[in-house]
């Protein structure tokens, strides 16, 4: 536990680094104003920027928990915005709420199935998750700009606008969404024994196979969550400029994705997860973008930037840098890295 | 965990009847082996028939030869990937540092620089910014796949901050070795590249093979933590990996910059997915410790026809293009699966 | 080395390959429907390749091209430079080239027949005189603040400097904050919404392209503004969803980059194609949009 | 043999793991031409100690000399350097290479820079036939039982030109006639002067072979002896800290109430089952509250057959029946389903899952076998975990503690505690004493009687025949992956018995 909490400490302290970094640049960065009935404020839009990162994200998270790795969720996102945008655009009432809800069910539908095909190849077929994912990440933009015809499909529907540029109750719609998705997914895993049978499966496929856990069903049920979760975080995408851009949604969010979990704590090579973490992580990328903006970092310098946070972050991160560079004498890991050395 | 195994070739003692084999199903084993690359040689050699009867002038020697003139920057950045993913690693970076590569590069020559001073400049700086990255990897403990993204966003920034524009090379070296065709009979031909690139292939086929230190990469990749109390030199050889994955990136960063004769920030952009699709393509476990490299010289030709094909058909929209590349993936792959009789990675032995 | 000699088939269909630069934007995919369409109608073949954003694919498809011998080459070059090579075979080969929409900057002219398409430093400019015109009268300092496109392409480089180059006339002009914004609308609403709190002095908004700015719209409607009238927007581009928006005075300023190059390459090709020689550089019809000239226009936006 | 100047010598070890101080004021000293034995129980730090010489964990405090000069290495490659050869707990290989790159890794022969092939395999064919094996060196090494890899790391370490030969457990999963041969080689080397450090937790080995050893307990020295002046019970005594009555007792009382329970329906019954390059067709019945026990040798099958009985493997001819009833074990799943356990004989790779904890470990296959919809409730898990980690004496007692900071002998008793909580009506322990010491060893053998007095049927497979013999109802022997015998094991039946059924003497 207490190993857990140290791992958080450096990303949070990155984070209020950033938050305070923000306030000599941004006017009044902490302030939140009430602006047409609803909050508004640098917070919340780095709350709603993270928003589809962090579903993204805690889908990446389960699914890196079974050691595999999901590269197709950002096509997925496209293909799910597309979709809905497509139907709704359709509509003669672009207002009708049940017709709305309508369309967003089938691209989740869509998305779901897209998951089970991702699930299928990896755990039925067997083949390596980056590369059957591989495939659904090139052929799944292409699906959605199918459906797009290349377009950027525009829609004018007001409850469908809720979704990614709402808000309810004063709080923006897509943060409530991203929220209640990551607390489901926590108590998911951890009120039931969901949690504990991945982390199983992603320590060690062959010992949890011989205790009766059945990986491969897992394995396929965290694929399809984890395209559902996409899906969810495409209609956001798409909800909050009201259009359907296939071929930017979701670029390249599977490294930020990725990067989040990481940050978070979970171990790219499976095992034990936490979804804390990876919304931590995502929240922290976010701000970073923010702040990368609002410190008016010019555009030539923002990836060197990033570079810097991101090796400062997991060298502060590593038992090992802080043992022999900071000199910090403490929790001495065995040498090797990753596996069992103790015995 | 391992699947599949890899047998050093040795001409020695293969044949039939080879004393060593104790049990009979054990002499058979060996060949097994060689399956999933013998395997991806006869889908590769289907795949091209395909192309031939369906599409007019896709039998000219030059469309061959041309995979390999379009691919020798890939080809010789996925040998350096093999390297890394043998040893369970991956690199992210290699596509950035082509890109600072040619920018560099680009800039330096642009500046009046002699070629024999740039060229190995870039070498080392690659091979330089992979050893760091290694022996971050090494002594930190940080996920490879995290200090390589960090190394990618500091390579492309790199580029960005040097110049955010195309810079055309015309350095007379560069200009010469770039159009130096080799020509065969019936108007065919190669670029130098492919010979530096087959070159770097035949080099890094020997090393993995022959030598300890390519041994240590296979050993490290079937159990790091084994080797190290084995009394491998793990330390030394995981951080010797990405050096010469940065050492093949940054000579794969010349190599495009050869063929494009420009240096650019945004050059390579997505390459680093490319070799590593074609990596474990060929059949190298991204677990590490199993595959050779022969495999991903076929990953890079597999990719490659793919995308001529593409081309040849050229009625596609862009979406079915996209479309298309992922359906032959996909079918590729599971053809693969179902010649070699894989079974499912999870929860086999 | 000439035993293929070249292309140039005896019937009088002649082939064109075309190697598109990707599909990434709604201007991209509608100069894409332009050159298939207008192929179509002049009965000409047409073989297309998507690079996918990517230089290294557009080389191959023009090589590919050149060994499966067309008659005309043309594509849009991804970046400027790396091109003689293979355009030397090409040349080598007998196969004319033209460029459309972006040019290189080669120094053997010969390479290529002809460039059509739109220059985008020119955009910049007429940007720039909009506001120098539409500010003449002012005095004050005016702030602005750009979304620039994708780093390093090159439509957002010569905007931005057909831009600068303009307005750095007037020193009342400054650009106080300027940013990528992908080209894409979510980039832009979200660099817009940065740009919001941290600057509370925006008098201007120059956007690359017409997506960036109406993404940014949408975060100067949060804010509690009125894009147009609080801030002043100016774009390029002109695609359908951009005039709607000039037409409801949501934009004030629109540099028409028109993607309808079809017709105009087929005929291009054709003369190529028939040893007829045509002019080095084509420049695409554009012209600028005022609010009122969009009311008009709108009806028949193809795009 | 001599009391000359130690060429090895640890003074004063002390070593922290978070929460735990692993050793504290250790000393240990090493004499050329001696075998040293390392004495200890489970978790009372003998792996630490020789990790902590070879440079795999950093010292916390201490000195370490090799013949009179302060060394501290920095990993086993400097540590191999100076001539300290180890075989850590474990196998410690890689399993993708094959068996000859795992005994010459990093060592091959050479001709200007380029590895010989072929002079590799000859010379690890030739490294092998020291221990008397025969085997293909060109096959990966995974397709070998874990003995046989134990086998091979020692012919990697013996080839190692060693001043100091370091063997933590290496006897762990080896029958008699592999330590007979292990235990010439040691002998050969140990004249040739080589100091020798032997851990194991079978004390007739020990008594066997060392001249001389050093007991821990908890992390601390209880001191050095000479085996000769140190009788069996008094070692005990040193090891666990108190006098153990009970052992003695154990040793004669626990002899199998030969063979009078019922035997009607068999629980399970295979009729010609069988696998392909595994084991031929065999038949095989075992009723509730039985013990059979599997002998055989090394690769001999019994791991084959026991695997196929739990649907690990599939069997692909033959039938099998539980309850009288015709089932298919495809999976494991299916296997538990019908209350038949299974534990691996390779607990590294297919035990325990070492990232999570104790809890998490010992709960996992009930849960499996509930889906993960129903959780087994923190409280009942909390309740299951104490009571096993009591009744196998887990330590640390620690729920919460990763399973891989856990020695080798306690991580096989959350093995086995993980199966147990499920109740079975079938268990299948493959070498289930591995690594366990002579305390806890008894208490499995008590507990296996037990579990079997109360109805649960037990097959048992070990190396170690004394067991088998001590436990079982019933002794299956299997030679060259056939079953070729079965016998009740009446007081007729003994040790010299069964060896001769095994070597292939005239009883089949
Ligand atoms: N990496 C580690 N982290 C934390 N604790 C550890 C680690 N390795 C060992 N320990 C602890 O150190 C103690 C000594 O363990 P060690 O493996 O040396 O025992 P051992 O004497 O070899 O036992 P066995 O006979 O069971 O192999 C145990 O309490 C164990 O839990
Ligand atoms: N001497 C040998 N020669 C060739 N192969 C062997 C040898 N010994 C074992 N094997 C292989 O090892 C594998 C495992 O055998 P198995 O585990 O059933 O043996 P076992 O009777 O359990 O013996 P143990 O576990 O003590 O090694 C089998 O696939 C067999 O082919
Ligand atoms: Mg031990
Ligand atoms: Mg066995």
């Amino acid at each position: 536990m207490t190993f857990h909490r140290n791992r958080l400490f450096w990303p949070l302290a990155v984070l209020v680094l950033l938050l305070v970094l923000n306030i000599f640049f941004a006017n009044h960065f902490f302030r939140i104003t009430v602006n047409d009935g609803h909050l508004y404020g640098s917070l919340i839009d780095i709350a709603r920027r993270a928003a589809p990162l962090v579903l993204v994200g805690v889908g990446m998270t389960l699914v890196i928990a079974t050691g595999g790795i999901d590269l197709s969720v950002g096509s997925v996102m496209a293909v799910s915005g597309a979709m809905a945008c497509l139907l709704i655009g359709d509509l003669d009432n672009q207002n009708s709420l049940p017709a709305v809800f309508l369309a967003i069910g089938v691209a989740l539908v869509l998305c779901l199935g897209l998951g089970v095909w991702n699930g299928f190849l990896v755990s039925v077929i067997g083949i390596q998750p980056i590369v059957a994912t591989l495939i659904l990440m090139v052929a799944g933009r292409g699906l959605a700009q199918l459906i797009t015809g290349g377009q950027i499909l525009n829609v004018n529907s007001a409850p469908y606008r809720r979704i990614g540029a709402g808000y309810f109750l004063a709080l923006p719609v897509s943060v409530l969404i991203a929220a209640a998705v990551a607390a489901v997914a926590v108590l998911l895993t951890r009120r039931t024994a969901l949690g504990l049978l991945l982390e199983a499966v992603g320590g060690s496929p062959a010992a949890s196979r011989l205790a009766g856990v059945q990986a491969r069903g897992l394995t396929w049920l965290v694929y399809v969550i984890a395209a559902v979760c996409a899906g969810v975080a495409g209609l956001i995408y798409s909800s909050n400029v009201a259009s359907a851009d296939s071929n930017a949604a979701g670029n390249l969010i599977e490294l930020d994705a990725i990067l989040a979990v990481v940050i978070g704590g979970t171990a790219l090579t499976g095992g034990r997860f936490s979804l804390g973490g990876t919304v931590l992580g995502a929240v922290l990328i976010e701000t970073l973008n923010v702040t990368i903006l609002s410190v008016g970092i010019p555009v030539e310098a923002t990836l060197l930037f990033k570079a810097v946070v991101v090796v400062v972050l997991c060298l502060g991160q590593s038992p090992a840098f802080r043992e022999r560079v900071l000199g910090r004498r403490r929790t001495p890991a065995p040498v090797a890295p990753k596996e069992e050395v103790a015995a | 965990m391992t699947e599949t195994h890899h047998q050093p070739m040795d001409d020695v003692e293969l044949g039939p009847g080879s004393p060593s084999s104790t049990i009979e199903s054990r002499g058979r084993r060996v060949n097994r082996q060689h399956v999933p690359v013998l395997a991806t040689l006869t889908l590769l050699a289907l795949m091209y028939g395909l192309g031939v009867v369906n599409y007019e002038g896709f039998s000219d020697i030059q469309v061959v030869l041309n995979i390999f003139v379009d691919n020798a920057f890939l080809l010789v950045v996925a040998v350096g990937m093999t390297f890394v993913i043998l040893t369970g690693g991956i690199d992210l970076s290699v596509g950035a540092v082509v890109a600072l590569t040619t920018t560099l590069a680009a800039t330096l020559l642009h500046a009046g620089w002699p070629a024999g001073v740039v060229l190995p400049l870039m070498l080392i700086l690659g091979t330089t910014l992979g050893l760091s990255m290694g022996a971050i990897i090494h002594y930190f403990r940080i996920e490879p796949f995290i200090a390589t993204l960090a190394g990618m966003f500091l390579a492309r920034g790199l580029a960005l901050l040097i110049n955010r524009n195309s810079i055309p090379i015309d350095n007379g070296f560069w200009v010469t070795i770039a159009q130096q065709r080799l020509r065969f009979d019936r108007g065919v031909f190669i670029s130098t590249s492919v010979i530096i690139a087959l070159v770097v292939v035949l080099i890094a086929a020997a090393v993995l093979i022959w030598t300890r230190f390519g041994r240590c990469v296979y050993a490290i990749g079937g159990n790091a933590d084994s080797a190290l109390l084995m009394g491998l030199p793990v330390a030394r050889t995981r951080i010797a990996v990405y050096g010469i994955s940065g050492f093949c990136a940054s000579l794969g960063g010349v190599l495009y910059s050869f063929y494009t004769l420009s240096g650019y920030s945004l050059h390579g952009n997505g390459l680093e997915l490319d070799a590593i699709a074609a990596v474990v393509i060929g059949g190298v476990l991204l677990a590490g410790g199993s595959g050779y490299l022969f495999g991903t010289v076929l990953g890079v030709l597999v990719l490659g026809l793919i995308q001529t094909i593409l081309n040849f058909q050229g009625t596609l929209s862009s979406w079915w293009t996209r479309i298309v590349v992922g359906v032959l993936l996909f079918a590729f792959i599971v053809l693969q699966r179902v010649v070699t009789g894989k079974r499912a990675v999870t929860g086999t032995r | 080395d000439d035993s293929g000699d070249a292309g140039g088939s005896g019937d009088d269909q002649i082939t064109i390959g075309f190697a598109q630069v990707g599909a990434e934007s709604g201007w991209r995919t509608a100069n894409t429907k332009s050159i298939q369409e207008s192929a179509k109608e002049a009965g000409v073949e047409l073989k297309f390749s998507d690079a996918q954003g990517k230089q290294e694919n557009q080389i191959k498809a023009i090589r590919s091209f050149i060994t499966q011998r067309v008659d005309v080459i043309a594509f849009s070059p991804v970046v400027e430079s790396g091109w003689d090579t293979v355009l030397k075979e090409a040349q080598d080969a007998e196969i004319p080239v033209i460029l459309t929409d972006r040019a290189i900057d080669s120094t053997d002219e010969t390479l290529y027949e002809s460039f059509i398409g739109s220059d985008f430093v020119l955009e910049g400019k007429k940007a720039g005189e909009w506001l120098v015109d539409e500010y003449q009268d002012q005095s004050d300092p005016v702030n602005i603040v750009e979304l620039q496109g994708t780093p390093g392409a090159a439509p957002a480089n010569d905007r931005k400097a057909g831009f600068a180059e303009v307005i750095a006339a007037e020193p009342k002009f400054k650009v106080i904050a300027s940013q990528t914004g992908q080209f894409t609308r979510t980039d832009g609403k979200q660099v817009m919404e940065t740009f919001l709190k941290s600057h509370d002095d925006i008098d201007v908004l120059y956007a690359h392209n017409d997506d960036m700015g109406l993404g940014a719209i949408e975060a100067i409607e949060a804010a509690g503004l009125t894009p147009g009238k609080d801030i002043e927007i100016i774009t390029v581009d002109a695609v359908k969803d951009g005039m709607t928006a000039l037409s409801e005075g949501k934009i004030n300023f629109i540099v028409e980059c028109s993607p309808l190059l079809g017709p105009q390459l087929m005929d291009l090709a054709k003369k190529v194609a028939a040893g007829e020689s045509v002019e080095k550089r084509v420049l695409t019809e554009e012209t600028t949009f005022t609010p009122e000239q969009a009311k008009e226009a709108l009806p028949e936006r193809k795009y | 043999m001599s009391d000359d100047a130690p060429v090895l010598e640890m003074t004063g070890i002390r070593k922290v793991f978070p929460g735990v101080v692993a050793l504290d004021g250790v000393d240990l000293r090493l004499r050329a031409g001696e075998v040293h034995a390392l004495m200890g129980e489970n978790g009372a730090g003998k792996s630490t100690l020789i990790k902590v010489l070879t440079g795999v964990y950093e010292i916390d405090g201490g000195t370490v000399s090799l013949a009179g000069t302060p060394v501290r290495f920095s990993g086993p490659l400097q540590a191999q350097q100076a001539g300290v050869s180890t075989v850590y707990q474990e196998v410690n290989l890689c399993p993708n290479l094959s068996v000859a790159e795992n005994i010459l890794l990093g060592r091959e022969p050479r001709r200007l820079g380029r590895i010989r092939w072929g002079e590799t395999r000859r010379r690890a064919r030739e490294l092998l036939k020291r221990l008397d094996l025969d085997l293909d060196v060109s096959a990966p090494l995974d397709t070998y039982s874990i003995a046989i890899q134990q086998m091979v790391a020692i012919a990697r370490a013996v080839d190692i030109d060693a001043k100091v030969l370091i063997l933590d457990e290496p006897t762990s999963s080896l029958d008699a006639s592999e330590v007979a041969q292990l235990f010439a080689v040691i002998r050969r080397l140990r004249d040739q002067g080589v100091a020798i450090v032997f851990v194991s937790h079978f004390l007739d080995q020990v008594y066997e072979i060392a001249d001389r050893m050093t007991v821990l307990r908890n992390g601390r020295l209880v001191g050095e002896y000479r085996t000769a002046e140190l009788p069996q019970m008094q070692l005990v005594t040193r090891m666990i800290g108190k006098e153990l009555a009970t052992l003695e007792t154990l040793e004669q009382a626990d002899r199998a109430p030969t063979a009078q329970i019922e035997r009607g329906r068999p629980l399970l019954r295979a009729e010609g089952l069988g696998r392909r390059g595994g084991i031929e067709s065999f038949d095989l019945s075992i009723h509730g509250g039985e013990i059979v026990g599997l002998a055989g040798l090394l690769g001999s099958g019994r791991t084959e057959l026991a695997r196929l009985l739990f649907g690990a493997d599939r069997a692909d001819r033959g039938r099998l029946q539980v309850d009288g009833e015709a089932v298919a074990l495809r999976t494991p799943r299916a296997a538990m389903s019908r209350g038949i356990a299974f534990s691996s004989e390779n607990r590294r790779t297919e035990g325990v899952v070492g990232e999570l904890s104790v809890r998490d470990n010992i709960i996992l296959a009930l849960q499996a076998s509930r889906g993960w919809m129903r959780p087994v409730s923190r409280r009942r898990a909390d309740e299951l975990v104490d009571r096993y980690v009591k009744a196998l004496d887990i330590r640390p007692a620690d729920p919460d503690r990763r399973v891989r900071d856990l020695s080798g002998g306690n991580q096989q008793k959350v093995l086995l505690a993980r199966w147990l909580i499920t109740e079975p009506r079938l268990f299948i322990v493959d070498e289930p004493t591995r690594g366990i010491d002579v305390g806890a060893k008894t208490e499995i053998q008590r507990l296996m009687a037990e579990l079997a007095d109360g109805g649960m049927a037990v097959l048992f497979v070990s190396a170690e025949l004394e067991e088998v013999l001590r436990l079982s109802h019933k002794i299956e022997i299997l030679r060259d992956r056939r079953l070729v015998e079965e016998l009740e094991n009446t007081d007729a039946v003994d040790a010299d018995r069964i060896m001769q059924t095994i070597a292939g003497g005239a009883a089949s």
